[in-house]
């Protein structure tokens, strides 16, 4: 091997810590249509070879429906292709991803405006009308 | 006593908003390991968790600890965990020095006695006071009063943890953990050379929020993230079930990414979470990078044999002395065989 | 009292040459006490362990499967009647005294000491429920020839004076006249006089020097005395220069099957002996399958170099002489099975001359499933036939060579040993069994061909 | 020293020198008693020759015992099998091997030595109960034949444990399982496992034997 340039990344197919996470999606599918229950799977602890994720997202595809987050960096929150099936993924304020999740809901609860922050942008709003 | 602000109000003196907390709690989780469910109790424990003051101690050791975790290229969030701490003493890091810092050191002690955090690095050397001192102060002693009066005491790092490299075979400092030193105090030991960044935040995590610090294994170590081999949650162990190996660093099997089982990965009896919470923020782990596990969270891991002789080689001596070994079979076997014949010598004479 | 009177009356009108029942037992020979018996039994064993055997007792994995072949176990699922039981006295006794480990089995008691008990009750295992017919040893997945060791066990029994009391009158008869059934040469001479004049067949007797010796089984003698003149006419037939000798006849050797080598090597000896005294370049064995054994592949071993002459049984001759040409034989429209003896076909070697044999005969053949090598044994050999009180087990043990012979469908039966022979007789008797077991020596020099001249 | 250095050290190699001195103090203590003379002329060959003939042979049942033995004979064929399998195919071990003799061979994935592990562990208890329960082998049986069955079942089942864990540390289970080894190995030249060496001395006894005499073999 003479230079860097000869040194290829490993690049290979190897999905096999995909499928059973799509499993798991479907049962919690059926949970949602059942019981109304919501699931939320933390992709950070579990275990993904070069590509796989990207080979994850790639499965699940875009949906209809994606919204930003801007709150100690950005956020994205997306629908994948299959409904009910949500993509997490937040940054933090130098745009690194800090966090991924797969939720399996109606909606994404942080996407709903706060309780907190509704009485905060309400005192908001009233001082400035009372300006 | 200065009342510390809490980490909610912290938090709200920023303007984070409630959506931003539960992003926070939501990464939090992620850290402590704990399911997404616990996000909600989460939220409620740390807008009520008031800042623990943390001295740290750097003993016998590279700095490698400390870099990793200043290095840890998350200082958003977990950055806030570190505002949200007082770290009131750490010598690499502070701007004082000398008396000051000493008095620093002391100060903190004498504010929350009975409530620090100590965190150290590095092993302490037995062998001679002389080999390692700070401030004139031996290791020794710096370690036995510092933690006198705290809560707790964090090993960071394999030297801190379990003796590490200065305590490697011969160990001509006579090292020795901080857990052989401490045992008036529980030990949190996140050994890993250096440990990962994250798994260090969520000790601190824990006992910010929870005030409580985590289940631990037999090694003193959070099960949170020593519970389970690298082997279990390699992404190439597949491949070991299959029986696909790579024999070379630069054969097929290497560069299909086979296992590493034969170039002497320490995986199967490594216990780290390496393969799941990987280094460089997110990037890899050494695996992924074609390379075996060392073992470097594991226990006098420099002295396991090769970093590159397969897990299941034996320990053998070379063949001298199993040709003595055979030899012996010989010898005794030719006496067994005289004795029988005599036997039957004597029997057949006696009829 | 344990000396035994040795004048028991030879029961002439059985089925089988036999003593009578004795009315009192003696089962046990000599005057020695229990301590005696069991250090002879001892030595005796530990004399016979070589490598060869030492490998086999050391080799046994106790893994049953010889009781499968066994037919005293197959037909009795008697648990002590599995081949290497019957020897585990012989086994201990290695482990104990010879074995790579008999340091430590002495030191830490690892094997029982054989007992005065132990040596009665092995007595029935290893004589009474053996015949030595090795079809145990064809099974053994480790390869070990358990009929080999029960015949050395044999020697230390015999030497502890604890062997059944008509097999020892036998072996001590014949011992003491040259012939188990006490035939002395002068009856020999006799009874061939009568074949000769019976059969008008030329029957040369004590010929100063000839190519072939031939020599007969008392049985033959006795019971079936056909075979002397059968005899006489196949090697005249073939044109051979031989001879009977009075000073070396008897072919069976009852020393062999009691376990005396003394008496096993005197009447081996007599043998070799007549046969270089006339310069013999063949000893033609009788129809006996234990004969076979004692000369052919033990004989050389008892003189202590190779033999001078060749040995041959019967059946080997005869399918020698039929396939050179020497004799020929008529085609016979009938079928026929063929009972192989164990130690001419199983342990001998000889198992397809018997079949050359009858392919000249032109029958139609009907082997036997499993026959040949396989064979079922016809439960007398080893000595067993003598032994009255072991009748009842081995009219027991004889349905399973009924079954095998009545699968055939076959006309007639024949063998080539005489000791076969006299069991099937009087197995026969006992069951009123429809086949009569024939010679397959006297079917062939029946139907001998006149030789053209 | 911990549990598994001492497994993988001085266990291993103790167990090693035993089973090399005892298997040869064994052998020459069998091979070097007085021999028997052969003086009867051979009807064919005997010699080496006949001896791997047998060695061969006798591996597989002659038809007439075919019934009457398939039992035993298959339960004994899948524990050998599939021992064959676990030590000699399983990756791992191979790597173990080549560190002593500096060569390996192809292996087998690790569910199919899964396979033939539990196989030989279950046809073994069978084989166990086989001589519990069956009259001639109760009688026959003695201490050693089930010494031996528990000293071979233990490495095969502490191996097969390894993969499972039950909440019991690798290496902790590792050292164990060489531990079991080593036991294994230090047990064998002495008692019936010695079958492993002796049966090409028995086999090739008989085969020298009774193919000179050209008797059925």
């Amino acid at each position: 091997m003479t230079s860097l340039e000869g040194i290829q990344a490993a690049a290979f197919p190897f999905h096999g810590n995909v499928r059973p996470i799509l499993n798991e999606v479907t049962h919690a599918l059926d949970r949602l249509l059942e019981t109304g229950e919501a699931t939320v799977i933390d992709l950070a602890g579990l275990p993904f070879g070069p590509g796989e994720l990207e080979y994850l997202e790639a499965s699940l595809g875009t949906g209809e429906l994606s919204a930003t987050l801007d709150a100690l960096g950005t956020s994205c929150i997306r629908e994948t292709a299959f409904p009910g099936v949500w993509w997490l993924e937040h940054r933090n304020a130098l745009d690194e991803v800090v966090g991924r999740y797969l939720e399996i809901t109606r909606t994404p609860e942080i996407l709903s405006s706060q309780e907190a922050d509704i009485v905060a942008g309400r005192a908001r709003l009233g001082d400035q009308l009372g300006n | 006593m200065k009342r510390t602000p809490t980490v909610g109000e912290v938090l709200q003196a920023k303007g984070v908003s409630r959506r931003g907390f539960l992003k926070y709690c939501a990464t939090t989780a992620s850290i402590l390991a704990l399911p997404p469910s616990m996000i909600p109790r989460i939220a409620e424990a740390i807008e009520n968790a008031r800042r623990p003051s943390v001295i740290w101690l750097s003993f016998q050791e590279c700095t490698g600890c400390t870099e990793s975790l200043t290095r840890s290229a998350s200082p958003t969030v977990e950055g806030l965990i570190f505002d949200a701490i007082s770290l009131d003493y750490h010598h690499t890091l502070q701007a004082a020095a000398g008396d000051q810092a000493e008095a620093a050191r002391h100060a903190a002690m004498e504010e929350n006695d009975g409530g620090y955090l100590v965190l150290v690095d590095g092993s302490i050397p037995l062998g001679n006071p002389g080999f390692s001192t700070i401030a004139g102060i031996s290791n020794v002693d710096m370690l036995k009063e510092t933690v006198a009066g705290a809560a707790a005491v964090v090993s960071i790092g394999s030297c801190a943890a379990f003796g590490g490299i200065p305590g490697a075979d011969p160990n001509p400092t006579g090292a020795v953990s901080v857990g052989e030193l401490v045992t008036d105090k529980p030990v949190i030991n996140v050994p890993g050379c250096p440990p990962i960044p994250m798994v260090m935040t969520a000790v601190l995590t824990q006992f910010l929020t929870f005030g409580t610090l985590p289940e631990l294994d037999k090694l003193g170590r959070p099960l949170a993230f020593y519970g389970k081999t690298i082997h279990d949650r390699c992404y190439r162990r597949p491949f070991y079930e299959q029986g696909k190996f790579a024999e070379s660093f630069d054969d097929k099997g290497a560069k299909a990414g086979w296992c590493l089982f034969k170039l002497g990965c320490k995986g199967p009896m490594t216990y780290n979470a390496c393969a799941t919470t990987k280094w460089n923020s997110g990037t890899s782990f050494p695996i992924e990078s074609g390379h075996p596990c060392l073992g470097c969270s594991e226990p006098g891991f420099w002295d396991l044999g090769g970093f590159y002789e397969p897990l299941s080689t034996g320990n053998f001596d070379s063949g001298e002395k199993l040709a003595g070994a055979a030899v012996a079979g010989v010898a005794l076997g030719v006496a067994a065989a005289a004795a029988g014949r005599r036997r039957q010598a004597k029997f057949t004479k006696e009829g | 009292m344990t000396t035994v009177d040795g004048r028991h009356e030879i029961d002439r009108e059985a089925e089988r040459l036999a003593y009578k029942p004795p009315e009192v037992r003696h089962d046990k020979q000599g005057d020695m006490g229990s301590e005696e018996r069991i250090n002879k039994a001892m030595h005796h064993f530990v004399k016979n362990f070589n490598s060869q055997t030492a490998s086999y007792l050391d080799g046994c994995l106790h893994c049953g499967m010889c009781a499968d072949a066994c037919h005293f176990h197959v037909r009795t699922d008697d648990p002590r009647y599995t081949p290497i039981w019957k020897i585990e006295l012989f086994k201990r006794t290695y482990k104990r005294q010879v074995g790579p480990f008999a340091f430590f089995y002495r030191l830490f008691g690892l094997k029982r000491q054989v007992t005065i008990e132990d040596l009665e009750e092995w007595q029935h295992l290893l004589y009474d429920s053996c015949t030595v017919c090795g079809r145990c040893s064809l099974v053994c997945p480790m390869g070990i020839d358990i009929a080999g060791l029960v015949s050395m066990a044999r020697h230390g029994m015999f030497k502890a004076g604890l062997i059944p009391h008509e097999l020892h009158e036998v072996a001590k008869r014949a011992a003491e006249t040259g012939s188990p059934l006490g035939i002395t040469p002068d009856k020999f001479e006799d009874r061939l006089e009568w074949m000769a004049d019976e059969h008008d067949v030329e029957i040369p007797l004590n010929v100063e020097q000839a190519d072939v010796l031939a020599v007969m089984s008392s049985i033959e003698i006795q019971k079936y005395p056909e075979s002397m003149a059968a005899t006489a006419k196949i090697l005249n037939a073939a044109g051979e220069s031989w001879t009977f000798r009075t000073d070396g006849f008897e072919a069976t050797n009852f020393g062999m099957l009691s376990g005396n080598p003394e008496w096993q090597k005197e009447a081996t000896m007599k043998l070799i002996d007549a046969a270089i005294k006339i310069g013999a370049k063949l000893v033609v064995l009788p129809e006996c399958g234990h004969a076979y054994m004692a000369m052919r592949w033990m004989g050389a071993n008892m003189y202590g170099k190779p033999l001078p002459f060749k040995v041959m049984h019967i059946s080997e001759y005869m399918a020698d002489a039929l396939n050179t040409g020497k004799i020929k034989v008529k085609k016979l429209d009938k079928s026929l099975t063929y009972h192989d003896p164990c130690q001419v076909s199983r342990r001998g070697g000889a198992t397809q001359a018997a079949r050359d044999v009858i392919k000249h005969l032109g029958v139609d053949f009907r082997e036997m499933e499993f026959g040949g090598d396989y064979n079922w044994c016809c439960g007398g050999g080893g000595g067993v036939v003598t032994i009255t009180r072991a009748d009842p087990l081995r009219h027991r043990v004889f349905k399973l060579k009924m079954d095998q012979v009545e699968a055939t469908e076959a006309d007639e039966l024949v063998s080539s040993c005489a000791n076969c022979r006299q069991s099937f007789d009087d197995s026969q008797q006992h069951f009123g069994w429809d086949y009569t077991m024939g010679s397959l020596m006297e079917m062939v020099a029946e139907n001998l061909e006149e030789r053209k001249s | 020293m911990d549990l598994l250095e001492f497994a993988r050290g001085p266990a291993l190699q103790v167990a090693a020198y035993i089973l090399v001195a005892g298997t040869i103090w064994r052998l020459v203590g069998i091979i070097l008693l007085k021999e028997k003379p052969e003086f009867s002329e051979p009807r064919a060959r005997g010699g080496l020759g006949a001896a791997l003939k047998v060695i061969y042979t006798r591996s597989f049942t002659a038809d007439p015992f075919k019934p009457a033995t398939l039992y035993p004979k298959i339960l004994a064929y899948v524990m050998h099998i599939g021992l064959f399998m676990v030590v000699f195919l399983f990756v791992p071990h191979i790597m173990f091997f080549e560190g002593f003799l500096g060569f390996d061979w192809p292996g087998l994935p690790n569910s199919i030595i899964f396979f033939g592990g539990v196989a030989a562990i279950v046809s073994g208890f069978a084989l166990l109960v086989r001589r519990l329960t069956h009259p001639v082998l109760r009688l026959i049986s003695n201490f050693d034949d089930y010494f031996s069955w528990f000293i071979t079942m233990l490495p095969l089942a502490t191996g097969l444990l390894i993969p499972v864990r039950l909440g019991v540390r690798y290496e902790t289970l590792l050292a164990i399982h060489i531990i079991t080894v080593a036991a294994l190995l230090i047990w064998l030249p002495f008692g019936k496992l010695g079958h492993t060496f002796l049966v090409f001395v028995t086999r090739g006894t008989t085969g020298m034997v009774f193919e000179r005499r050209g008797a059925k073999t």
